[in-house]
């Protein structure tokens, strides 16, 4: 079976439906195919991307899809979705501060609504809405000022006040006395949350149907250049892998292959932790964020609560972080939402986020010619997943960033124009 | 009173002299103490508990303790409700009222089983490739799956009980209580370590409690056990904590532990914590986890009756419950027969033992003949009868290499089947702390093969953990490392003797994946895996053929190992069938990370006492009683809990807002400002210092005068502000926002530290050595003066931006002339001990006067009339002096300051930059919302293009109309133009401004 | 003008009562109002020492995390160039004068905190217990011993926690967070019992 | 929770502290001679070393000091701690070490 993976092209993929679950059922299930190829590399391609999460599927995907570049590989030193797409608490929402922001964050948004269908693959995104809760004065004035800049790009938003927060989340705690008390929120319904891993699965899936070759325990050593500068491959450890282009999305590892390129990026990687409850049946039917209180919650379909706060402030690669982060998750919780202190904490984990300093993303060009970079997304990487992707691809095909992607770039950081998205990034990074 | 059927008439570690009545879904029933509510169900003969996630089918129980994946149970009702807790975990106590979970209308008859039914539709992974047509309908199948998920039901309100946190730091943390960790224990403790013994269970002894065939120095392994906790417990260095879980190993050896303090007792005990989150830091830790049995994966292997070996032999031996009347026992492995004979021990025959192995010898296999046991060896089960109960199994003899069956079936009638895969280390722990796993072939299991920092994590594995099957060189071991984990801490002491032990001899085993049977897998039947998530060997062989090889794909496909057990029964017999499936090894698929908890923890456990009023202190300052009692709305800022407004009866805020703020101008107003930050600067450089990290100067301020500040970051941004004051040539006063005091100093210690150390510059925080009264209003001086008999207030000996020392009302203080409302204005500074004594003597003093308390709402209207910016308002990170106007407080003339070369990057000296402006709305009596945006042309709908947002805005009693601040693309060069905020529902026309709307000149100040 | 003395409210008034409590109790709890709390900078490799030992007659601790003591004055070490002096003496503004004079040649800073720190004196056989409950610091008696200091986090309050005597301690917190840590000891001391000691 | 090593107060959890990123880098002297790219390298520009890495740590909630640090950022690890001003350590001497 292996061997023959390694030669067989793309094939057309099965299309999934209930009816197709209905015809293999007759045959024990034995006929699927494959989702995705295990190739082996090939000596060249036009694009190599760098790393098999989320982000770096979605460019694969867009680049055959949209701009004709077929022959592109994804090199992913572990799993497919392995890293922060696997790791993370798959709230999507575009409801930030900055123009810039909400026009990127509300791209990705807008295709995340065709995504399952596009992709034949359920990804269970599930528009259950967004809530993010002023906790104060000053909180619920800087909230207003969002609301109106959201409002206003065009993106759909509602001011909602304590009690239709209560009649919205019924286990929320609004008492006014309580010592970070719930002075309203914004409420982005087309918000919510998705499948993380069905969406690596499914680009996966979709890319490599257009001829895009993922190719999984496969690390990234070294970048070759020609002696006038331009990138010209990258050495594995499956050998060296010649391209002219090459996308580099390695969330969390950014500064390290930064480093191996031969510059350096306005990044730490961070510590971010998040953790889940035993399955119960529903409680919450939303996602509640609070920034105040450094914590944000829902349900997954699984019943699971999931949980997640900031991130820890030291430098780490150990995909671990220190235990008083979710302790103080777990109090803050409680706090909020008292009927949770019974229930119990099933699994806790770590992934590593990159880190800017204005909590915005890098999609950029770098200092070497044909070597992007799509990086810096702190603690909200996984709803731009699609529109990260897009612009990326967009990026690579035409050299130069599209006006979604542009002010994005590494040049804000030498000219002072920053993106500063602390106060919307929903936790303290 | 039920008559408990299935107790053994003698035996057991239960108090039969303490008979516990308890209810399960409704019915009662009576166990024992020493129970747990899985031994008293099945002292009751009740098999059915529960109810598999996906299908519905019915379960039973399956194991003794923390593997647990099919009897969950609700425990409770109302706020002290408990779901998917294991049966095998509660301690019974009289009383105890569980319920089953996950089925409806009741355990016996659920109408979800239906699910069962269509099993075929429901393969590993359906979710992904269906329910996307149409696309709209998606969220109404959600909500039927997120209903029929989810297990177990949340509490209806607030937890009632109380949970705690202990720190601890011993020399050894022994993590779990079976002859190993008891062994290594007693060796730590008799050097004089610091020793904490920690075990899950509510009772010491793991292993030896469930066996009644080892002997250890002639005595049965339970007397030894008493003999070995006793001696623990008289020394004063070591702390036991049964009932107690470490559940989470984290860096430098710190691990969490939660004790359950009264769960088994049922009831609520005063002013004692329900749980105990210990969080211990250790310089040496000893694991001494033991093993999880394996279950062995044949077809239709989950039907009620089908139980782990060592769990119906533990029922047996440790609880006096015949899990069956006619037991068989299926295994690969000697430790099978010693369940076997456990129950032919008590009377009880056996159906048979099917044997794996062609061919099984030794001690064990003889006694089973000897008894008359019928052994089928090399023989598989392939498949089970039964509904809620077991009923009976197929059997056939196998091929020679296992794979499939060599003659054809034939039913044997049971009612329990105790089945032994082998046994897995529980490296939990050891993986958590990052430490290497091997794979043993011998043992067909992960065993530990490096700890990952010995220097900053030192610790050791012993016995089944480290997969060291045998009593006897488990305690060996115990004694060998526990002993040297003490003298590592620096203890010393002469290494016990090891007991002579007895105990059965365990032969080689035979490791089969998946029993054969007559159908291939996936073609009738289920083969579970993981039963709690309903995984199958049929499940798993999709995915890998799907194309999810990793372990961790197959996972995330399948959700094996994914429960609330997580996969302690499920892991590696996963792992076998995936690399089976991809013709590949074992160690090839990989491990999965064992992920804290161990097992799942309370989440009321970790917030401990840090809720309510405990979440997080709120900050008050001296006057905080007066403002209490004299009907003071509050608002958070940072910690602080500050004044807001001062409402009389009936009036609203606007209403108290406009008194407040007319007050201030035109009588006294009051204002509680000891909430700013305050930072003692000394030593002969700080005048240089200050010069650093202001953006003005400051070398030539004179004595006894007070300078306003801007400090900004190296990016040239705006961070804080204040006024600093100068006591001597070496001796500054500064001030700082409230909310940014502390990041001001952290800032300033930074580059004084780590920049600078060449500067002489102490700093010292003295915020709170002050509080601080600040008057202002036409009549202060008056109010002043006659308090006051040692200053001269008048404008010429006591000039705006002066500080005098003198006293008030007798009391020694700090007078400031410096002003937020732009109104003549004096800060009293007092040391806090008369705080409110001087807020007492004003308030006395100043009634004549018309004296009015201000809150934070009055004084931020205050000084909006006067434009004066308040840092995270009109601020917000991206926002520079230049932008503010405030132009003239940024030196020309100094070479460097913290920020200097950051304002001169391209962006921070674009002309068209958001610029602070002021904004006047047509119609005086609107008041815009802050936030509101800003923009040129209105389109009917959004988008729009914005040029900025209102910072604030406010109703201004004093200009008797509204005003606002702004910052506005390019606003310097819009003043006079009219812009427009789109609101929802209506837009508001305004004109551009400067930012000063009251008292133009400025000449209030000095009264 | 007032002729009576002004009132002054110690940052516990009020707060720390009632007086009175269980004989058997775990802990005591006392807020020790009216000492005289002054910081001193320095560099202890210079005369600084000597001068502040002449004027207190309490030698500087320079080893981190220690204090000494002599007849009602403490010094406390808060870093290398950092002490708290603690005296029973309640004139802090004679001592601050003092101690100027005495380091007057030196780089230094004197600087009265009388004010800017409430004092909790909690002592009694389970002192120790309710501690460990909120510091992540090792409180073992024969590690954390009398004449040691330590600074940290005892649970959301920054704290100076000096060993006095075997069960005896003294914790040092900004004003502000007072009430916040009495009550999370009076909290703490549920399952052994508090007593208030008079102020 | 790692257990960083305080110069002056001994090993404390790393709740304790706040932490500063890579150690070593100056302020530059005289900072209106540096071109903007030279202002964006002081101002954003650290490595984010995976493995032995000098890093600044302040004792925030003890005696309010930096330090140096010489952690693992992968295994957690830590091979020395030193004052401000003291020469940062051999890095490869001290891992070095370690491993023999």
């Amino acid at each position: 079976m292996d061997a023959s993976a390694g030669r067989q092209g793309p094939t057309t993929k099965q299309r999934y439906s209930i009816f197709a679950l209905a015809k293999n059922a007759l045959s024990y299930h034995e006929g699927w195919q494959q989702a995705w190829r295990s190739p082996e590399p090939k000596k060249a391609y036009d694009v190599i991307i760098v790393g098999g999460g989320g982000h770096g599927l979605t460019t694969a995907y867009y680049l055959a899809k949209l701009h004709g570049v077929r022959n592109v590989a994804v090199l992913e030193k572990g799993w497919i979705g392995g890293g922060n797409t696997g790791r993370n608490t798959t709230i999507i929402r575009s409801g930030y501060l900055w123009d810039e922001s909400i026009k990127l964050y509300e791209h990705a948004l807008k295709l995340w609504e065709g995504m399952s269908q596009e992709l034949n693959f359920n990804v269970m995104f599930s528009q259950r809405g967004v809530i993010n809760l002023a906790h104060s004065e000053h909180e619920w004035r800087e909230m207003r000022r969002r609301y109106e800049a959201i409002r206003l790009n065009g993106v759909d938003i509602a001011l909602v006040l304590p009690d239709e927060i209560k009649k919205l989340v019924p286990i929320i705690n609004i008492d006014p006395t309580i010592r970070y008390p719930v002075k309203g929120g914004i409420l982005q319904q087309r918000g919510g949350t998705a499948r993380h891993d069905a969406v690596a699965w499914g680009y996966a899936r979709a890319a490599d149907a257009l001829g895009v070759d993922i190719i999984q325990n496969c690390e990234v050593t070294g970048f070759e250049r020609a002696p006038e500068g331009q990138i010209i491959g990258v050495q594995t450890t499956r050998g060296f892998i010649a391209s002219n282009k090459v996308g580099c999305v390695p969330a969390g590892h950014s500064g390290v292959l930064a480093e191996m390129a031969g510059f350096m990026l306005p990044i730490q990687a961070r510590p971010l932790q998040a953790l889940v409850s035993e399955p119960i049946k529903p409680v919450i039917d939303k996602v509640v964020m609070s920034n105040a209180v450094h914590m944000y919650i829902s349900q997954s379909d699984k019943g699971e609560l999931v949980l997640g706060a900031g991130t820890d402030a030291y430098s780490s690669y150990a995909q671990r972080g220190s235990p008083n982060h979710p302790e103080h998750l777990m109090a803050a919780t409680v706090e909020l939402y008292p009927i949770t202190s019974r229930l119990r904490m099933l699994r806790q984990w770590g992934g590593i986020v990159d880190t800017c300093p204005d909590a915005s993303p890098i999609i950029s060009k770098t200092p070497i010619p044909g070597l992007y970079f799509n990086c810096g997304w702190g603690t909200g990487g996984f709803k731009a997943t699609p529109g990260s992707g897009h612009v990326f691809a967009d990026l690579i095909a035409h050299d130069r960033p599209n006006a979604l992607a542009a002010p994005f770039s590494l040049d804000r950081f030498r000219t002072g124009y920053l993106v500063d998205e602390h106060g919307a990034a929903g936790v303290a990074h | 009173m039920s008559r408990q059927p299935n107790r053994l008439p003698s035996g057991g570690r239960i108090d039969r002299a303490m008979p516990l009545g308890f209810r399960f879904d409704g019915r009662s029933y009576t166990g024992y103490a020493g129970d747990t509510l899985a031994s008293a169900l099945l002292a009751n003969d009740v098999h059915l508990v529960g109810r598999s996630f996906k299908y519905h089918r019915p379960r039973g129980i399956l194991g003794l303790g923390a593997e647990e994946p099919n009897a969950l149970i609700q425990l409770a009702r109302g706020n002290r409700s408990e779901p998917n807790l294991r049966a095998t975990q509660v301690e019974l106590f009289d009383g105890l009222d569980a319920d089953s979970q996950n089925r409806w209308p009741c355990l016996k008859y659920d109408v979800g089983a239906v699910n069962s039914a269509l099993h075929r539709l429901f393969p590993a992974g359906f979710y992904y490739k269906t329910f996307m047509w149409p696309a709209s309908l998606w969220m109404t199948y959600e909500e039927v799956i997120r209903n029929a998920a989810g297990l177990g039901k949340a509490p209806e309100g607030p937890d009632p009980d109380r949970y705690e946190h202990m720190h601890a730091h011993p020399d050894v943390l022994i993590v779990g209580a079976g002859p190993a960790g008891l062994a290594a224990a007693l060796a730590a403790g008799r050097t004089g370590a610091r020793v904490i013994l920690a075990d899950e269970q509510a009772e010491f002894g793991g292993s030896l409690l469930s066996d009644d065939d080892v002997f250890i120095n002639g005595k049965s392994g339970r007397d030894w056990v008493a003999e070995v906790v006793a001696e623990l417990a008289s020394m004063p260095a070591v702390t036991l904590l049964p009932r107690t879980c470490v559940h989470g190993y984290f860096d430098h050896n710190y691990l969490l532990a939660a004790e359950r303090v009264t769960d088994h007792i049922g009831a609520v005990v005063p002013n004692t914590p329900r749980q105990r989150l210990w969080k211990i830091r250790a310089r040496q830790v000893v694991l001494a986890t033991g093993t999880l049995e394996r279950p062995l994966v044949f077809r239709d292997n989950d039907r009620p009756g089908v139980m782990l070996s060592t769990a119906a032999r533990g029922y047996a031996v440790r609880y006096g419950v015949a899990a069956g009347r006619r037991p068989l026992v299926v295994t690969g492995h000697d430790d099978g027969y010693r369940t076997a004979l456990a129950y032919a021990a008590r009377g009880i025959q056996l159906a048979g033992i099917v044997d794996l192995r062609p061919d099984p010898s030794g001690a064990l296999v003889d006694a089973a003949r000897e008894k008359g046991i019928d052994i089928l060896a090399g023989h598989s089960v392939a498949g089970t009868h039964g509904g809620h109960r077991v009923e009976g199994v197929d059997v056939a003899e196998m091929n020679a290499d296992g794979t499939g069956l060599a003659k054809i079936t034939r039913r044997i009638d049971c009612d329990l089947v105790a089945m032994c895969g082998g046994f897995n280390p529980t490296v939990h722990l050891f993986s958590q702390s990052r430490g290497k796993l091997r794979w043993d072939a011998d043992m067909n299991a992960f065993v530990p093969a490096k700890v990952h920092d010995t220097t900053h994590a030192p610790q050791r594995s012993v016995g089944g953990c480290a997969g060291v099957m045998s009593v006897a060189q488990s305690i060996k071991d115990g004694i060998k490392e526990g002993l040297e984990a003490a003298r590592a801490t620096g203890s010393t002491a002469r290494q016990p003797a090891a007991p002579a032990v007895e105990e059965p001899g365990i032969g080689a085993h035979r490791t089969i994946w998946v029993l054969p049977s007559d159908k291939p897998v996936g073609h009738k039947g289920k083969h579970f895996v993981d039963f709690q998530n309903d995984v199958t060997a049929a499940d798993l062989n999709l995915a890998a053929r799907e194309g999810y090889r990793s372990i961790e794909h197959v996972k995330r496909y399948t959700t094996t190992g994914m429960g609330t057990d997580q996969g302690k029964t499920s892991n590696v017999n996963a792992l076998a069938i995936v690399a089976a499936t991809l013709g590949t090894d074992i160690p090839a698929v990989g491990t999965t990370t064992f992920r804290p908890p161990y097992t799942p923890t309370t989440i009321g456990a970790y917030g401990g006492r840090n809720i309510g009023a405990l979440f997080d202190p709120v900050r008050t300052t001296a006057v905080d009683s007066w403002h209490r009692a004299n009907g003071a709305q509050f608002e958070h800022v940072g910690q602080w809990m500050r004044p807001w407004y001062y409402p009389k009866a009936g009036e609203t805020m606007r209403q108290a807002v406009d008194r407040e703020c007319l007050a201030a101008r035109n009588a006294v107003g009051i204002l509680d400002a000891s909430t700013l930050g305050k930072i003692d600067v000394r030593g002969k450089d700080a005048a240089e210092f200050l010069n650093r990290v202001y953006s003005n100067a400051w070398m030539k301020l004179g004595i006894g005068k007070c300078r306003y500040g801007l400090m900004l970051n190296d990016a040239g941004f705006v961070m804080d502000d204040g006024v600093t004051t100068r006591l001597a040539d070496d001796h500054f006063h500064m001030t700082t926002t409230t909310g940014g005091a502390a990041g001001v100093l952290g800032h300033l210690e930074e580059h004084l530290q780590t920049e600078w150390p060449d500067l002489e510059v102490y700093l010292t925080s003295v915020t709170e050595q002050w509080s601080v009264a600040s008057i202002c209003g036409a009549k202060c001086r008056d109010l002043l003066a006659a308090l006051c008999d040692d200053i001269d207030l008048s404008n010429e000996a006591f000039p705006f931006m002066a500080m005098k020392e003198g006293t008030v009302a007798g009391i020694p203080a700090r007078v400031y002339r410096i002003s937020f409302t732009g109104e003549l204005s004096f800060e009293i500074n007092v040391p806090r001990r008369y705080g409110m004594a001087l807020w007492e003597v004003l308030m006395a003093a100043g009634e004549k006067h018309g004296i009015t308390p201000y809150g934070t709402e009055a004084m931020h209207v205050l000084r909006a009339e006067r434009g004066f910016i308040i840092v995270g308002q009109e601020t917000d990170g991206s926002v520079t002096p230049i932008d503010l106007g405030m132009d003239w407080i940024v030196s020309k003339q100094k070479v460097d300051f913290i920020g200097k070369r950051g304002l001169f990057r391209p962006d921070l000296m674009l002309p068209d930059r958001k610029q602070l402006v002021g904004l006047l709305t047509e119609d005086p009596s609107e008041v815009l919302p802050e936030g509101g945006q800003i923009v040129e042309d209105v389109k009917p709908a959004p988008p729009m293009t914005m040029l900025g947002h209102v910072t604030s805005s406010y109703y201004s009693v004093n200009c008797g109309r509204s005003i606002a601040m702004a910052l506005v693309k390019g606003g310097h060069a819009r003043k006079g133009d009219t812009l427009s905020v789109p609101l929802a529902g209506k837009t508001v026309k305004v004109t551009v401004t400067d930012p000063v709307f009251f008292d133009l000149e400025g000449s209030r100040r000095d009264g | 003008m007032a002729d009576a003395e002004p009132r002054t409210l110690s940052p516990l008034a009020g707060h720390a009562a009632p007086v009175g409590g269980p004989h058997h109790a775990g802990v005591a709890l006392r807020e020790a109002a009216g000492l005289s709390l002054i910081n001193l900078r320095g560099d202890a490799d210079t005369a600084f020492g000597g001068h502040i030992e002449k004027t207190l007659g309490v030698a500087l601790p320079t080893s981190p995390n220690t204090t000494s003591t002599v007849d009602g004055v403490s010094l406390i070490w808060l870093g290398p160039d950092e002490w708290l002096a603690v005296c029973d003496d309640n004139d802090s503004a004679a001592l601050c004068a003092k101690l100027e004079d005495a380091t007057a040649k030196l780089h230094h800073a004197v600087v009265d905190l009388s004010d800017n720190y409430a004092v909790i004196e909690l002592s009694g056989r389970s002192a120790r217990w309710i501690l460990a409950k909120g510091w992540p610091q090792d409180l073992h008696p024969a590690v954390f011993t009398p004449g040691q200091c330590s600074q940290g986090m005892l649970a959301h309050a920054q704290i100076i926690l000096h060993c006095a005597g075997e069960d005896a301690f003294r914790l040092f917190v900004r004003p502000s967070f007072a009430a916040y840590l009495w009550d999370w000891l009076v909290d703490a001391s549920a399952d052994v019992g508090h007593r208030i000691a008079a102020g | 929770m790692q257990l960083i090593p305080c110069p002056w107060c001994g090993p404390r959890d790393d709740a304790e502290f706040h932490y500063g990123a890579e150690a070593h880098v100056a302020r530059p002297a005289v900072p209106s001679e540096r071109s903007d790219a030279e202002w964006e390298a002081y101002l954003y520009l650290r490595r984010n070393t995976k493995g032995p890495f000098a890093e600044r740590w302040l004792h925030t909630n003890g005696c309010r000091r930096w330090f140096n640090v010489i952690r693992d950022t992968y295994t957690h690890e830590i091979f020395a701690s030193y004052k401000p001003g003291e020469p940062m350590p051999d890095i490869d001497q001290l891992t070095a070490k370690k491993d023999a």
